[in-house]
């Protein structure tokens, strides 16, 4: 296979490279401060603080879910590679108005390692900080150890609420409660068909047989349920959301959810579109209300091809806050 | 000697990446030279009369706050776990060397939580740590030599270890086989600190 | 290479199945109106109406610029393929509230054909339209020849603005100076360097040598201006914005303008971010002023690689119509 | 004739949509077919006692309002340009066809505004409009045959010309060597209508 004719410059240089133009993206909205944090300015005094962040080379999260009723900031690592510990101290402090930071981030080894000694240092420091870990992703562990799941897409519904959460909570205590119950509330679950690549080696992430696809396999190519047969959009829909709801989250009619079916790349918007069709008719069939839609390539792990669905239930409380508007170059919200 | 095993890391970065996209997400040779550049240039600005413990530290604060990821912290832990415990040694020698061994050792498996067999680089820097305790009575030169065998051999023995931590754990069996890549970069490590230590 | 594992269903259908699934997407603003148009319900009465249109396959265009403060409604054709005749008859009923219709669509062959038999059939059961196409697309025809240009990804920026009219016009006249204007300050240049596929068939849209990228192709794979080799980013953007420059719309220090850069398809928020960072240096180094960014995956053409910029120029009225608020499946703006 | 038409067509969709994507976006053969298909249920629901013009009509209206496309509309005005050309006849013979081929060429020549050497369908179909005229003489069978070959030339020589519309226009010269997808669609359509009239 030749090399991608990727569109960039010095392949070490990507990460460093993809957050100024980031900034130029926000157009005067947010900033880089220190050495890879994106930052929000003109922060509201006294604003409990929310900091995401992760490895780069998903664009457009986490960085570009910085934005008015949504993060404060992201603290933003090399390509696939959890910021260090510095720049989520730099983060940490940028964002902090004086009531603390919560930390929220997909739950991976070198996240937690990084995010927990920033933690440390800001603590050192007098900053207030919380952690709450994104696991939405179903088939990675199960019921009983969610605590080794990861965090895939369903990070852009939980970062949506605890965004307009941060903008109204009295303090970090309220913001965690929230957060946690956003999380606890979401459920993903993807399928892989085709790796994406690593920029400075060119060298894809994974690889997987011609005729099968990755039924729960991770967004960088972590194992999954079971490799299957590539099937049809209207085959595999149930599959997926069989795995959600034999999950332990109940969904029963009358429930009311966020619905987001994500790309990781190169899966056109026609296949997302498509896949939502049949999602919808059976969600309908359980009498499952979706209250808002999301679709696109939100999460992605550079050309990748896959898909997942995401479900957030909503209560009243999620639900007033789901309905604020929100900016960002990553998802905006009338 | 940190230089060498600086530029021993960054030659073998297509290796070590290698070793990842077999478990990981396969970036684990670009971290280490990313950490490792960083390490050349900060110890370029120390003097020539900086202790030794200082230039440990010097070279895990570099890694910890240029390479992000899991290894960014576990192998700036090492150099910076090693550091605490040979606190103004002036010189190396086969006790402090095993010291500083036994405090890298400590740190990362306070910070990373890994035990030996959860196929991670603790299981060749955990069997050189140990190695090097008993090697103590000998000459530093062949105590680096068994100290870098014992870390060969933990590499080895990782092959027949199942993941259960860090990005592989979710592959379970089908990581059977393979080195951890972390534990081919402590072996390389020491691998070399003990060829600089022998003079060759 | 292998039959792409898309997720679709029977490869026939996929235009008719994403304009259900678009539908959907949209979650109760906007319908699927007769065989293919997307219409917003709740139309204001008395709205002069904006309906847009063309090929599916392209998607979140050109059905998700359906929206608030954008189109009124979306005929869309089969996957690449303008929509027959009777579909923009449809489509241009379900949008007249009585004061006409505006067609605004790019600048193809089949789409010109089509929506003007539609416009004739319209027009004869007494349907004031007017046509204002799209040809932004500089690589693709001399200046002089600006009837030949095809329309590119500058058609978000010019359906944006044209939107915003369409709720403020006093009537379809207005409506038409408005768009006209919008599209002859807006100028797009494109790279492509890898194909999409056609769902049906399998087959890839167009090939290329795997070392060169086509500078000034078109978003089917049509002839630009040369095969270049594979190049950086930082080398690439000064030359594009050059054919913009060299063309006969004057950018001048002061001016302010709305800056896309977009992706086809597979072409990573990366890449387009690397390029963005680079682009916005040299508008700064001319005194070019960049009101607002729009940066991803906006017009694409399948799993297709490659990027566009496209520069919309504002005056005073256009810069009050991007101000304004919309929102839609493609394209939201708080 | 009409139907067996359809069923050529349908058959040809491969290699249809290969000559458009020499050219074009390789999606002809695709939109022909989807057009046919339609023609087939459409006149399924005729009557058997439909006129002749209403059939070709019946299927002209199918080709526009399913095809989509540039060749929806040209397509379709063949059928419902030549329909128009020859209203309320009750048998096809060599003068009526001949009728039929110029009201289809003058309906899209007006539609498409393409001229002969354009590069499109009209160069397999204008010439073929042609020999009709001057073939009316003969059988309808002979007319036919002599009609198909025309088309059927058209079609070859359209490999030498440039295009200069359609979506093929901005290619210039690369154009050469190749035909017209559309031309190849017209020779298949009138080779199909020769061999039914001639009982093959
Ligand atoms: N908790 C841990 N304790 C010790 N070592 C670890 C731990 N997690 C990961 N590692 C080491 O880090 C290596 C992976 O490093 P690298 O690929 O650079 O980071 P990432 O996993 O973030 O991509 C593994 O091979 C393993 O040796
Ligand atoms: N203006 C025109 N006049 C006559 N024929 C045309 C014209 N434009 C296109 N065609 C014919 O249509 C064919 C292309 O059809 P098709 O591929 O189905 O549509 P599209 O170009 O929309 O993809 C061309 O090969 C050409 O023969
Ligand atoms: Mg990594
Ligand atoms: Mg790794
Ligand atoms: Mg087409
Ligand atoms: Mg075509």
């Amino acid at each position: 296979m030749p090399l991608l004719k990727k569109i960039i410059n010095d392949p070490n240089a990507c990460a460093a490279e993809l957050l100024e133009g980031l900034v130029e993206a926000y157009n005067g909205a947010a900033r880089l401060e220190g050495r890879g944090s994106i930052v929000m300015n003109n922060l509201p005094a006294g604003k409990v603080g929310l900091l995401v962040g992760g490895g780069s080379g998903h664009e457009p999260i986490y960085h570009g879910l910085v934005g008015r009723n949504l993060a404060d900031g992201a603290a933003c690592g090399d390509i696939f590679a959890a910021p260090p510990p510095d720049i989520v101290l730099e983060g940490a402090q940028a964002v902090n108005q004086g009531n603390g930071v919560l930390f929220l981030y997909g739950n991976y080894a070198g996240d937690v390692l990084n995010f927990d000694l920033g933690a440390e240092f800001a603590r050192d420091m007098g900053i207030e900080v919380e952690t709450v870990l994104i696991w939405d992703d179903v088939p990675s562990a199960p019921p009983d150890k969610k605590h080794n799941r990861r965090g895939i897409a369903g990070l852009v519904p939980i970062v949506k609420l605890a965004g307009a959460a941060s903008t109204k909570a009295a303090n970090l205590g309220e913001l965690v409660r929230i957060t946690t119950k956003a999380r606890d509330n979401t459920r993903s679950v993807g399928v892989s068909s085709a790796p994406g690549s690593i920029p400075a080696t060119g060298k894809p992430t994974f690889e997987l047989p011609d005729d099968v696809i990755g039924l729960g396999m991770g967004i960088h190519g972590e194992k999954g349920v079971a490799l299957i047969p590539h099937q049809t959009a209207d085959e595999l829909a149930p599959k997926l959301l069989d795995i959600i709801f034999g999950d332990d989250l109940e969904f029963k009619s009358g429930d009311e959810v966020v619905l987001l079916v994500n790309s990781l790349g190169s899966t056109t918007m026609m296949e997302l579109l498509i896949v939502l069709r049949k999602v919808k008719a059976l969600l309908n069939e359980r009498g499952i209300k979706v209250h808002d839609t999301l679709v696109g390539p939100y999460v992605t792990c550079q050309e990748m091809a896959g898909m997942s669905i995401s479900l957030t239930k909503l209560d009243a409380e999620l639900k007033e806050l789901w309905d604020m508007p929100c900016s960002s170059v990553c998802y905006t919200k009338m | 000697m940190v230089l060498r095993v600086a530029d021993a890391i960054i030659a073998a970065e297509d290796y070590l990446s290698e070793a990842d996209r077999n478990l990981g997400d396969g970036d684990h040779g670009i971290g280490m030279k990313r950490g490792m550049l960083a390490v050349k240039e900060k110890l370029a600005a120390l003097d020539g009369a900086t202790p030794i413990d200082k230039i440990f530290q010097t070279a895990g604060m570099a890694m910890m706050s240029s390479m992000g990821g899991a290894s960014g912290v576990i192998f700036g832990s090492f150099y910076l776990g090693g550091a605490k415990a040979v606190p103004g040694i002036e010189t190396l020698d086969a006790t402090s060397f095993a010291a500083f061994l036994q405090g890298a050792c400590d740190a990362i498996m306070t910070r990373g939580k890994a035990q030996p067999g959860d196929k991670t680089m603790v299981d060749a820097l955990h069997p050189a740590a140990a190695a090097a305790q008993t090697a103590a009575i000998h000459s530093l030169a062949d105590a680096a030599e068994i100290i870098a065998t014992a870390a060969e051999g933990g590499r080895e023995a990782s092959k027949e270890m199942i993941a259960t931590l860090g990005r592989a754990k979710t592959l379970g069996e089908a990581t059977l086989g393979h080195p951890d890549a972390g534990a081919c970069s402590i072996a390389i490590i020491l691998r070399t600190m003990a060829d600089y230590i022998a003079g060759k």
